[in-house]
């Protein structure tokens, strides 16, 4: 005698559940009650088959395992009666997903029951199938629901509408099949029938240009008619929201329109009147009306370009950006992104709004907003820009920083005016949110200093400076470290000193004591520390005096443990120890990465530089 | 060094704040809140967290008990034992109060939850954990404030655990000493590890300010005493005392000296190193028959004299957890499936020295696996039991002497019993 | 959202301020505090009441005890927001500063204490001049406190009131806990202060030891850590204080017997005589044994200390190893810390049974804990040189079974083992080269091909194995590109053929003109020039023959170490970082006199 | 398309969660731990958008409920939020003025209604009505099963007897 078998009601179990008070307590009662189950599947109990099954969805939205059961599913589904088929397929779409092996079993058993005689019946495969089936069962199954989107009840059409979507994103070769039956449902008057029409019609479209080319010819004229229909509708209760007659639809339609008119001029055309109407007479005080403009104005963008309903457009979205909903306010600001491209000077008249936006104490609408600034950075208005993000980056959550310092450095190197401004920039950026910066930003930073010949000692002077305040901040101690290394022979002669500088006085031992707390420092990670013995050697070379200490530094990381440092100790001490006669060769000024073909190159415009080398090959 | 609590939390299984303390006003609960929320999130379960975690300037600490975590905050250089220590100590405080410590009675008791927040801290430092006394001044009776309240003249005295005025007709000791057998077993049937942890309970029922002493069979004392030690004294290794001994004189004298709170209480705990055998021995094999079956049989065998005998012996053997039907036969005792801990258990009533009992079962596993399913945890055999009237150490109370001015005279009760604590044997 | 969508799924209430605030000035005592309740319940569970501000002090005057409590919390929470009204409470807190009951003298200058308000802070003198001076101990514990308050509000203020000097003579106050109060305070006090506050003689120092025993044991926690700065004058007086310590070993509370612990290792530094040293390190292996049975979360704690411990007194646990063994119900950062441990304490006596606990672990669920598992084994194998070669070979059985991250973790280590010991173990080289294409974590990735480049001569197809990889290298993190570098110069060094050339020369361009790196640019440049101005040079520089490693990777930097031992128990020793690594906030008051 | 619709409380229980792109088990814990920990924490009055993981999150409280969907990048979130407060009325007409308590017990039930509204993440009906009927309906099939399945087992006793 099995002590489980006389398991408790759903609710008791429910009950049992809430009253854990930890996740402990929880997880111990739900492991008794899966015991039990198990052991009525294991004696194969029906009764309670139905129930069990209810109490493992339960306990697996929880997130427990509950794979033991999954065949119960399958046991309910090809049981006779509807009860048993609703909660059995319930379990099949919550249990079981697309990947699982189990779910082929199940194939036949939708077969029979898309072909019941009990339209429910046939609703719930539907259902089923559109919601988890895979490929192979799309493939296996594609014809029944074809035939079903032409089934007598509106009701299935719209479901095997749904489920056709599923089908042909799985299987898009199947997409062509689709494209007669599916054209059709967009001439139905039931609502349901109609969105998942066009619904289906819209995906068809992005499938297959066949379909697009198709519903463009044969539909176009019809949406219209309908959205006119539609929008001029008198008032239905039935499917009313705030005033505005099905809203979805409206936003369907608009959508399909979209698809169709973006680069055909003739389907633009046709469009225009009933896209301004929309436009201009949608009510916009309440979320239904405004998703509908939100729609409206980027079918306006997309579709072919008709000067007057583009300002229209862009106009209500200046609206929507003063609007106090937060809602409305993200909403424009992404819409704005769209618009960009079809109208930047239009939206670079918001800039001011945009930049306060960057500032919100909404996470959100922030990031949204920083996109967009992001794209409306110009020549032109760089600096201002610029300043205002840097001057926000002191007081930005920690959260955002990593977003910002990425979005200010690309912006900053973008367009920078003069290399003097950039480096600057960048030095505060570094100095504020050095540990926020990603690798090629200090990269980059470099290459840009490199190249900069008449800048290096101001370079290096003011990196100097920035490392006795802000020395927690890895990439600028790594941009330091390098540059010491490089142009330490400027830093401590004060050479090539810019008007707008004060003169320091930096012994040929101050540099070296960077690089020595640098590599030193607990805090430091491995690419400062290898970086740091680089530039250890150069200065070696550079400053003659120091030689010996900068020998002693190095020979303690001969027996390092991180492979990179030994390696590095070990040659270093070899050059210095026994082959000094080479050491200011091999530590010569660097040869500077050209800029610009260097980018040109990562963007892919130009040749890789292999055979334009101006290197000395390997001579042996 | 010094270093004090920012503030003191008090938050529900989620992480969100139930009631806090703000000693320093330089940690927001808001700060603390949204760091510990992630936390748990991205931790999923936050028992495998560090206990001591820093974040942006300020360093938590937390200890989770029910449904609820008590968390302190601090920006300095704190003493981290002191602190984790407190925060215990700030459960049994809550415990003490209200029967259990969970996010309801917090709910419904947050005056007095304030209250103690109040006195058992004070800018950070802790102050006053013992909760007998600070529920003389701190009441949650509903009539409480009617006599006006002054502070207990413990809280500040050197006897900061006991108060005066105590009086009872019968007086009355109870001394039960407890010794825990610890023991693991690696999976080649090698014992890694043994280890015996003693505890002298007591509950004292006494009027007054007693004086106690107590005298054991410490081999050290003895020897110092010049008494012959044969066979019955012991050696005590590392003891720990209730603060209400007086540490200097046993550490002159080895004199165990105190004036003991009124109740229940630990007096000393102490520990032996020495191999102990261990006192129930148990063998499992484990048979794969199929995917679907699986056999085990244990063989339990108690290696203690047989003039004693182990009782409630329960030993938990681990199974897969998604096990069905186990069928179960045993030589001795009852075995029962329980889901809850992945494991049948096997209860013998009464289990007497030098017998050997077998197990046997067998179980289904379901055809479908659970392919996202993480490795399980392998799970040791573990066993509890408790021998009455026998300790491993051999220990002896030899006396516990109470003197009080008033001249009563007290009862001393003294039990001994050995029970299973941590007790692991590894499968293969 | 313009639409009532509140009327789903809730229920509401409204108008509860103004209902609390005629419940406040209701002429019933009982409605006023059940009002109180209601408004602090409110505060409790985040709603803004501080609009009653006025109502809820006007409630203060009171002779309930309780109600009293409620204000002045409602004060604490909110004075600061309303600094004006504030100073309304000023009459009532002095007051109730010399009210004859002491716990209500206590409490009012506690609460002032917690007020940041300047304007109540210059109140708070008087009263807590006189509370100083009280004749209960209770009232003198809690003003101790509040000279520390009132110093992180306004340092000049305790220094000109002369506050300092009625702190120091709390020192020698009769009652035990008002003693280490003071010193709490004190020592606070000090440290952020530059100048010589609270120095402990050897007078004091008598003192404080004797409060020692009859203090709470939170109070000996403060006096044990304001001692442990103490510097006994020589040897003698060490041992003296150390003999007056060694008794809290023996106290129930863990943080006792650590500050203990703390100090009796400072003292003993000074300790010349070896008995004395080898007797007070057996006195404290078994306290700090018995921290092992503590909480968890006490554990952890412990155990961060005894790693500090034993790097520096590696004999106090040296025959302990076995209490370290991980448990099966121990949370995984008390798993992680004792395996650390275990390999501080492993030796050639007891690695046999340390070897199958690490196996053991290898072969358990948690990633974290079996990779850390694997890469004991390959210190240990480090660290004994006699068990090297058992070591390995529990190594070679974990790779065998295949799995992904073990195989990852234990090409790491082994190329520590590899030079550690030249030339012993180089024949496993091929098992290793079995697995190189699954790698996939960057650091092991490095590391084989480390082993390749190093071992070229010996790997017939060693030019293969590491043209595998060119193919990627634009795409390899720079720890892999670096070593790849470095590799393919070894193996052209040493196999100095058509293959290699070519490989070289690819390196070499995409390491220069492919990446903007500057780091690699420079290895680059630097071998690139190195080979082509002077070849012989090159494999003198490149293939130098490099130190045998050391086993210190376990160990801190001994400065460092004495730095965390003076702060043992402290997050500083949780942490292993030096105090300023992470304390964020020292000098309130310094600071803000700045500003 | 949506892609998956989660429904938690302000404790962070799950109280519904329906996944129309395939997650695996693990991957769904950690999503409902992430997007929890993200929405339940952020404050009254900002917008009911989250961007994560390249999709966006579209949520609105009700009480003490968090109804989430996530939905594709360029997909209309200010629809999105009609169908969640569409959803909602459909439960509220269905339950008579519903509580959390009523989609706890009757989980299955919101299950359902979820089903007759969307399909493959897509809307199926925009008429509240209809779905009404359909939910019915076949609440009704049910019922009429039980009885006849009672009525039989009645028979049953009765012969027995």
């Amino acid at each position: 005698m099995n002590p489980f078998s006389s398991g408790t009601r759903l609710r008791d179990m429910i009950r049992a559940i809430r009253a854990s008070k930890t996740a402990a307590e929880e997880r111990a009662v739900v492991r008794k009650e899966c015991a039990a189950i198990r052991a009525a599947i294991n004696e194969n109990d029906q009764d309670y088959r139905h129930r069990n099954l209810a109490k493992l969805m339960f306990i697996h939205m929880l997130g427990y395992p509950t794979h033991f059961g999954q065949m119960e599913c399958l046991k309910l589904i090809a049981s006779p009666g509807f009860p048993e088929k609703r909660i059995g397929y319930l379990g099949l779409m919550l249990l079981l997903d697309e990947r699982q092996e189990v779910l082929m079993l199940v194939t036949n058993s939708l077969k029979q029951d898309l072909n019941h005689t009990n339209q429910y019946i046939v609703g719930l495969a539907l259902c089923a199938l559109g919601n988890i089936c895979s490929a192979e069962m799309a493939r296996d199954l594609a014809p029944e629901v074809e035939r079903l989107l032409q089934f007598r009840d509106p009701n299935i059409r719209k479901k095997a509408a749904l489920c056709s979507i599923r089908i042909i994103k799985k299987v898009p070769d199947l997409a062509e099949n689709f494209i007669n039956s599916a054209t059709a449902l967009l001439r139905e008057k039931h609502h349901g029938v109609l969105i998942t029409g066009v619904q289906l019609c819209t995906d068809l479209c992005k499938i297959s240009p066949e379909a697009l080319e198709h519903v463009r010819k044969k539909c176009t004229d019809v949406l219209v008619r309908t959205l006119r229909d539609l929008a001029n509708s008198p008032y239905s209760p039935e499917y009313d929201i705030a005033g505005i007659t099905d809203p979805f639809l409206h936003i369907r339609l608009l959508k399909l329109l979209r698809v169709l008119g973006e680069g055909d001029a003739d389907a633009s055309d046709s469009m225009n009147d009933i896209l301004a109407q929309v436009a201009t007479k949608t009510e916009s005080n309440k979320v239904a009306g405004n998703a509908i403009l939100y729609e409206c104005v980027q079918t306006i963008m997309s579709i072919e370009d008709n000067g007057g309903l583009r300002v229209l457009a862009i106009n209500s979205l200046g609206r929507f950006l003063s609007n106090r909903d937060n809602n409305i306010r993200y909403v424009a600001l992404n819409m704005l992104m769209k618009a960009v491209t079809a109208d930047g000077q239009a939206v670079q008249r918001h800039r001011a709004t945009i930049l306060e936006c960057v500032k919100d104490s909404d996470a959100s609408i922030r990031k949204r907003a920083l996109e967009l600034v992001y794209v409306l950075v110009n020549e032109t208005n760089v600096k201002p820009l610029a300043k205002e993000l840097i001057d926000y980056l002191e007081v930005s959550e920690n959260d955002f920083r990593g977003d910002l310092t990425a979005k200010i450095c690309s912006i900053v190197s973008k367009f920078s005016p003069e290399k003097i401004w950039y480096i600057d920039q960048m030095l505060k950026v570094l100095s504020e949110a050095g540990n926020y910066v990603k690798d090629e930003v200090w990269h980059a930073l470099i290459v840009v200093i490199t190249n900069a010949t008449e800048l290096h000692g101001y370079t290096v002077r003011a990196l100097y400076r920035a490392f006795q305040t802000s020395a927690e901040q890895e990439s600028l101690v790594r941009v330091t470290v390098w540059c010491i290394g490089e142009y330490g022979d400027l830093l401590v002669n004060n050479v090539g000193m810019l008007d707008i500088e004060d003169p320091i006085t930096v012994t040929e031992s101050d540099a070296v004591d960077v690089l020595e707390i640098a590599i030193k420092r607990h805090e430091s990670d491995l690419t400062t520390k290898a970086m740091a013995l680089v530039a250890l050697l150069k200065l070696s070379s550079r400053f003659p005096s120091c030689s010996e200490r900068i020998k002693e530094i190095i020979v303690q990381f001969k027996g390092n443990l991180m492979l990179e440092l030994q390696q590095r100790a070990i040659e270093f001490n070899s050059i210095l120890a026994k082959h000094q006669n080479i050491r200011s060769t091999l530590v010569e000024r660097m040869p500077v990465l050209d800029e610009a073909t260097f980018i040109g190159r990562k963007a892919g415009s130009l040749p890789g530089a292999a055979s334009t080398t101006t290197m000395p090959s390997v001579g042996i | 060094m010094a270093g004090a609590a920012s503030a003191l939390f008090l938050l529900d299984i989620k992480g969100r704040v139930l009631i806090w303390r703000d000693y320093r006003g330089d940690v927001s609960a808001v700060e603390a809140e949204r760091f510990f929320t992630k936390l748990i999130e991205k931790e999923g379960d936050p028992q495998s967290q560090d206990p001591v975690v820093y974040d942006n300037g300020v360093t938590y600490m937390f200890v989770q008990h029910s449904n609820v975590y008590v968390m302190t905050a601090t920006r300095q250089n704190c003493n981290a034992a002191s602190l984790l220590f407190f925060l215990h100590r700030v459960v049994d405080v809550f415990k003490h109060y209200f029967e259990e410590l969970e996010e309801e009675s917090l709910r419904d008791n947050f005056v007095v939850v304030y209250e103690l927040l109040d006195e058992i801290m004070d800018f950070g430092y802790p102050q006053y954990t013992e909760a007998k006394i600070l529920s003389e001044f701190i009441k949650t009776d509903a009539y409480r404030m009617e006599v006006t309240q002054r502070p207990p003249m413990a809280v500040t005295n050197a006897v900061s655990w006991r108060s005066e005025g105590i009086n009872y007709k019968k007086n009355e000791v109870f001394l039960d000493v407890v010794e825990s057998v610890n023991i693991l077993v690696n999976s080649n049937g090698q014992i890694i590890r043994s280890d015996v942890v003693g505890a002298l309970k007591m509950r004292t029922y006494l009027s007054g300010m007693p004086e106690c002493k107590l005298g054991l069979n410490d081999r050290v004392l003895l020897e110092a005493q010049g008494r012959a030690t044969k066979g019955k004294a012991i050696d005590l290794e590392d003891i720990k005392f209730h603060q209400c001994v007086r540490l200097a004189r046993f550490e002159n004298d080895r004199t165990i000296s105190f004036i003991p709170p009124d109740g229940s209480f630990d007096l000393m705990t102490y520990r032996l190193s020495t191999q102990v055998k261990p006192l129930i021995w148990v063998e499992a094999q484990v048979e794969r028959h199929s995917k679907s079956r699986i056999e085990i049989m244990v063989k339990a065998r108690s290696q203690f004299k047989e003039r004693s005998t182990a009782t409630n012996v329960e030993i938990e053997l681990p199974v897969p957890a998604d096990a069905t039907n186990p069928n179960v036969r045993t030589s001795m005792g009852s075995a029962s499936y329980a889901p809850e801990k992945d494991a049948l258990i096997w209860k013998i009533r009464s289990f007497p020295g030098g017998k050997e009992y077998m197990l046997r079962a067998e179980f289904r596993l379901p055809s479908i696996t659970d392919e996202e399913a993480t490795p399980e945890r392998k799970a040791p055999i573990r066993v509890k039991f408790e021998i009455p009237y026998f300790t491993v150490s051999g220990i002896q109370v030899r006396y516990l002497k109470i003197i009080e001015k008033s001249g009563y005279q007290a009862l001393p009760w003294v039990r001994y019993i050995t029970m299973a604590g941590e007790y692991e044997l590894r499968l293969i | 959202m313009s639409r009532n969508d509140s009327k789903y799924f809730s229920t509401t209430k409204k108008g509860e301020i103004p209902e609390l605030k005629e419940e406040l000035n209701s002429q019933y005592k009982d409605k006023r505090k059940d009002a109180v309740k209601k408004v602090i319940a409110a505060m409790t569970v985040g709603k803004d009441v501080s609009s009653l501000f006025t109502d809820v002090v006007n409630c203060m005057q009171t002779e309930n005890l309780e109600l009293k409590k409620l204000v002045y919390l409602y004060l604490i929470n909110y004075a600061k927001s309303q600094p004006d009204l504030a100073i309304l409470a000023v009459n009532t807190f002095v007051k109730d500063s010399q009210d004859p009951n002491p716990l209500i003298r206590a409490l009012a200058v506690r609460t002032m204490g917690c007020i940041r308000v300047d304007k109540i802070t210059e109140y708070l003198c008087d009263p807590l001049q006189r509370c100083l001076k009280d004749d209960d101990p209770y009232v003198r514990k809690t003003a101790a406190i509040c000279v520390a308050k009132l110093y992180d509000i306004n340092a000049e203020l305790v220094e000109d009131r002369g506050f300092l000097d009625s702190l120091k003579d709390l020192i020698s106050d009769n009652n035990p806990m008002v003693v280490a109060n003071a010193v709490a305070a004190l020592a606070e006090i000090q440290e952020h202060s530059s100048r010589p506050i609270f120095e402990i003689t050897s007078h004091t120092l008598s003192k404080l030891l004797t409060a020692l025993n009859e203090c709470t044991e939170w109070g000996q926690v403060f006096i044990l850590d304001a001692l442990s700065r103490y510097k006994a004058a020589d040897a003698r007086e060490a041992e003296n204080i150390v003999e007056r310590v060694t008794p809290r070993l023996q106290h129930a509370n863990c943080a006792v017997v650590l500050s203990a612990v703390k100090m009796i290792l400072q003292q003993m530094e000074l300790i010349t005589s070896t008995d004395v040293v080898r007797n007070l390190c057996k006195k404290m292996a078994p306290p700090l044994v018995t921290l092992l049975s503590a909480e968890p979360e006490i554990q952890y704690v412990a155990l961060r200390n005894i790693n500090l411990i034993v790097q520096r007194r590696p004999t106090i646990l040296a025959h302990e190893i076995k209490v370290f063994f991980c448990k099966y119900n121990d949370p995984i950062y008390v798993k992680m810390e004792k395996l650390e441990i275990m390999i501080k304490l492993a030796s050639d006596r007891n690695i046999d049974q340390v070897l199958l606990e690490f196996k053991e672990y290898a072969t358990e669920v948690d990633v974290d804990f079996v990779r850390k598992a694997v890469r004991a084994i390959g210190r240990c194998a480090i660290k004994l040189e006699r068990a090297a070669e058992r070591c390995i070979s529990v190594l070679l059985e974990l790779i065998k079974i295949k799995v992904n991250y073990v195989v990852q973790e234990a090409i790491i280590v082994i190329k520590d083992i590899f030079r550690r010991y030249p030339n012993t173990y180089e024949s496993i080289i091929a098992t290793l080269c079995e697995s190189l294409d699954t790698l996939d974590e960057p650091e092991a990735k490095a590391c084989m091909i480390w082993i390749i480049g190093e071992y070229a001569e010996r790997i017939d197809n060693a030019d293969e194995l590491l043209e595998s990889f060119l193919e990627s290298f634009p795409e390899e993190p720079a720890q892999v590109q670096l070593q790849l570098l470095t590799a393919t110069v070894k193996l052209f060094l040493k196999k100095p053929t058509e293959g290699p050339q070519q490989m070289i020369q690819v390196v070499l361009n995409n390491a220069t003109m492919e990446t903007d790196n500057p780091d690699l640019r420079d290895r680059a440049y630097i071998y690139w020039r190195l080979l082509s101005t002077d070849p012989e040079a090159a494999k003198d520089v490149v293939l130098a023959e490099k130190p045998v490693i050391t086993d210190d990777s376990n160990q801190l930097d001994s400065s460092l170490l004495d730095e965390l031992l003076v702060n043992i128990a402290t997050l500083s020793s949780v942490y292993h970082k030096p105090p300023d690594a992470f304390v964020t906030r020292a000098h309130t008051s310094a600071q803000k006199a700045e500003d | 398309m949506i892609h998956f619709v989660l429904l938690i409380s302000r404790q962070g229980k799950v109280r519904l969660t329906k996944w129309y792109s395939p997650y695996t088990q693990k991957e769904r814990s950690k999503v409902i731990r992430e997007l929890s920990g993200v929405i339940l924490t952020r404050a009254p009055k900002l917008c009911n958008f989250v961007e994560w993981r390249g999709y966006k999150v579209v949520y609105k409280r009700y009480a003490s409920l968090y109804f989430c969907m996530c939905i594709d990048e360029d997909d209309n979130e200010l629809e999105v939020l009609e169908i969640i407060h569409h959803y909602v009325e459909i439960l509220d007409r269905y339950f008579g003025s519903v509580c959390e308590l009523d989609l706890i017990f009757n989980f299955h039930k919101a299950y359902y209604i979820l089903d007759e509204l969307l399909i493959a993440g897509e809307l199926q009906e925009s008429s509240k009505k209809t779905v009404a009927r359909l939910i019915a309906a076949q609440d009704s099939l049910v019922e009429t099963a039980k009885e006849e399945a009672s009525s039989i087992s009645n028979i049953i006793a009765q012969a027995t007897k």
